[in-house]
């Protein structure tokens, strides 16, 4: 659910040491971090290696490691996280194929779902 | 005749506006207060972030008894999660289990909740663990029953005999119309066919699926017929899906306390094509229930890959044939946008 | 008192002795016999060669003619199997498959049974057909009701109110008792043990079982601890099994003409540890029930790999504690081997 | 079921043209011959070609695609058939490993199981 809104439209940029762009947990409630599982971002084809990934909300940032042992915060309904991805120099201005997996550790489902965006973007020049 | 039964609204019931910042909390309650489901149940960390890890501001809790008393609705329920999963390869110990739903049991009391939803997965020990201080202040918690389970299943049962052996007026029930599906939802199909299943297969599934076919049966002459993908996928649904008998419910009704109202879809002329609610009403009639049904829209992720939901006037159509049912003289209505 | 239920035996229960040609029908028909298990009932095809594709002598059914009068013993149910899938890729049809049942109603009416099985993936609609033949041969084809099916199922819900509309009194439903699998089976587990579970993930799903948790927790929770293959599969008999509710069979009494003893394991204490005949005699009893109650041996399949079952033992022990249950005087007992 | 006894032990034989052994339906009744969908033979780890095997009973030979529309004959319960491989020259004296897996179409079953017996065997010299 909310598949097609994981990636929030308009929000990719280059950031210092790679880039970032909005984006949400695909579900009807948040989730504390250490139940995020995984975060995979792929840009053109190219999977960004996990320890390169960097979520932020309300001004902390965690690695995707840090965050399985986070008890104390959430990735809320609906809220906008800043997702970065550690590539140096960035990404060339125009057209992006975007995609961002997300794996959640669900207590009540007797799987792990993985749910999937895939966005064409435009970084501006 | 009027019954004594109430309507309600769950809040999920608009996530797709809610996720999106299309309706804010306000807009939801005005919603609900306009149709005449004065009952508001909400899904506590949706409504409220920061629940449960973070903590709520108290400025949102006096938001919502603002808002509730602003248009003259009542709280019902607070579903909470417990996400016994929270440590990563162990399970949260009993004990911090018991004190997680404490936690709930008093951020529903200061919602002035009466229920709190327990997921079906959450041990009937724990519960039981935690229903003196649910007794304390004054709130039950009800463990919703959701396909695939049922009132017939060994859980249930079981859970149903443990509650009753510890004697707590705390503990009790949510059933979940979704179980009561008596046909394969148009909405289901038509978003398997999207995804690609021939349409021989899907008039095959939906057929199996009112002629009771058991669900393995569907799976394997599905193959038969050369489907993959997506179509085992649909024949696959019908493993966690039945036409479980409302009828059931009537062994267990001084333990049912509230409904979920669930559906798919609500046509323009006011029927829910899947879920008998007819026959629905008509047993909670005659067992005595006298809470609400909650009106839970789950068409939403069904559709969002082809359209934009409106869960509004899909509640609105809900409404519409709740009070019919209930025979209640006015028809539901929303205002007209100002 | 003594009930109005009566012993009898199905000949599946010696399937191990028959194939290797261990025991003739005599023989059978003689334990039976010695055992006080009046009631033979047969799967056509295991006890009469040729049946049904090629036929049967005459000499092979006056030699059961003559076996059952020699020993005192009463024709109960020739199980029929219907292999709607003979033709490869395509069903068999609708015609042919009621032309079928009426050829298992004469082989039933020429062995002198009151009742035929039949599986219940056959269709209400084919069962409904032959019908008017069955009542014309005083046959009736009863459904046999077998786990993962049960009376809440709405497959069997929907035949039996297919039965009911027909007015046919030819339909009916035969219980198999494997349905109200109250603990997971102690031979079960020793055969999943053998094939590489570890202990303490069979000891888990046992007790999960027990606490009748939904099977794809467990299935999940096994992946979690590490299990594989075996372990998985262990899990998975979950998915097939439950502990359905004895009292289910009360709706559909008059509907009830015979029933299936299964059975995986009767100790020397004369116990099956999984399946709770002292609350379904009780409830039979209740039901006014008062046909026979045919001992059904399913454990051969789970010890044959590690011991040469030894069905007539097993077959005593159950019949000793149908007796007891039954309030019978007597101890039903083997002659000494002459 | 009867998984172990599918292969008469003591049943290896050379024929004119390969080699037999009898063999028993792993079932807990018979099944008429369209619905046997494969026998599988292989011998020391060599698997025989399905059009090289032959079924026998009661004196009636078939090829396995011919009993595929076989309606009016059976594989009765614990019959002992004639499975022939034809393999040039059968097999040298002494012990064997044989392997049969037989694969039913079992109307009421929501699958389609195979079993399979394996038997260390000694041809006679
Ligand atoms: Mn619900
Ligand atoms: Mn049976």
């Amino acid at each position: 659910m909310m598949d097609k809104l994981m990636i929030v439209e308009d929000s990719l940029e280059n950031v210092d040491g790679g880039f970032a762009f909005l984006g949400r947990l695909p579900y009807y409630r948040g989730l504390g971090l250490s139940m995020i599982e995984d975060i995979q971002i792929t840009i053109d084809g190219e999977v960004i290696p996990r320890e390169n990934v960097r979520f932020t909300v309300r001004g902390k940032t965690y690695t995707l490691d840090e965050m399985e042992t986070v008890y104390d915060d959430r990735w809320n309904f609906g809220e906008k996280a800043l997702i970065t991805a550690l590539k140096p120099g960035g990404l060339a201005a125009g057209p992006h194929k975007l995609e961002m997996a997300v794996r959640n550790r669900v207590s009540y489902l007797p799987f792990v779902p993985t749910t999937k965006c895939v966005k064409d973007l435009a970084l501006a020049a | 005749m009027t019954s004594q039964i109430k309507r309600g609204v769950s809040l999920y019931s608009f996530q797709n506006e809610t996720f999106q910042g299309k309706m804010t909390l306000e807009d939801c309650i005005r919603t609900c207060a306009e149709l005449g489901a004065r009952g508001i149940e909400v899904i506590g960390e949706q409504t409220f972030w920061g629940w449960p890890e973070v903590g709520v501001n108290q400025a949102d809790i006096d938001n919502w008894h603002k808002l509730i008393k602003q248009y003259d609705c009542v709280p019902v329920s607070h579903d909470y999660m417990l996400d016994y999963k929270r440590y990563k390869g162990r399970p949260m110990p009993f004990e911090e289990q018991v004190a997680s739903v404490r936690k709930d049991i008093d951020f529903g009391a200061a919602l002035g909740m009466p229920f709190i939803r327990s997921l079906v997965s959450i041990a009937p020990e724990v519960l039981i663990a935690a229903a003196p201080y649910a007794e304390e202040k004054g709130i039950k918690l009800l463990t919703e029953v959701h396909a695939p389970l049922h009132f017939d299943h060994p859980w249930i049962i079981r859970m149903a005999e443990m509650f009753q052996k510890s004697g707590s007026p705390a503990l009790g029930f949510l059933p979940d119309m979704g179980m009561f599906l008596d046909k394969f939802p148009p909405v289901w199909r038509a978003k398997f066919e999207r995804m690609g299943v021939p349409v021989h297969i899907a008039d095959y599934i939906v057929k199996a699926y009112e002629d009771r076919v058991l669900s393995e049966y569907v799976i394997l002459e599905v193959q038969n017929m050369g489907g993959v993908g997506p179509a085992i996928a649909m024949a696959e649904t019908l493993r966690h899906n039945a036409a479980f008998e409302p009828k059931r419910m009537l062994d267990y009704m001084p333990m049912i306390h509230n409904i979920h109202g669930k559906f798919y879809e609500m046509t323009a002329d006011y029927v829910e094509p899947s879920i008998p609610y007819d026959k629905i009403v008509a047993v909670l009639s005659q067992g005595g229930y006298d809470g609400y049904i909650c009106s839970e829209y789950e068409g939403n992720r069904w559709i969002e890959d082809a359209e934009e939901p409106d869960s509004v006037e899909q509640v609105r159509r809900q409404q519409v044939m709740l009070a019919r049912l209930l025979g209640e003289p006015e028809t539901p209505a929303l205002k007209a946008a100002a």
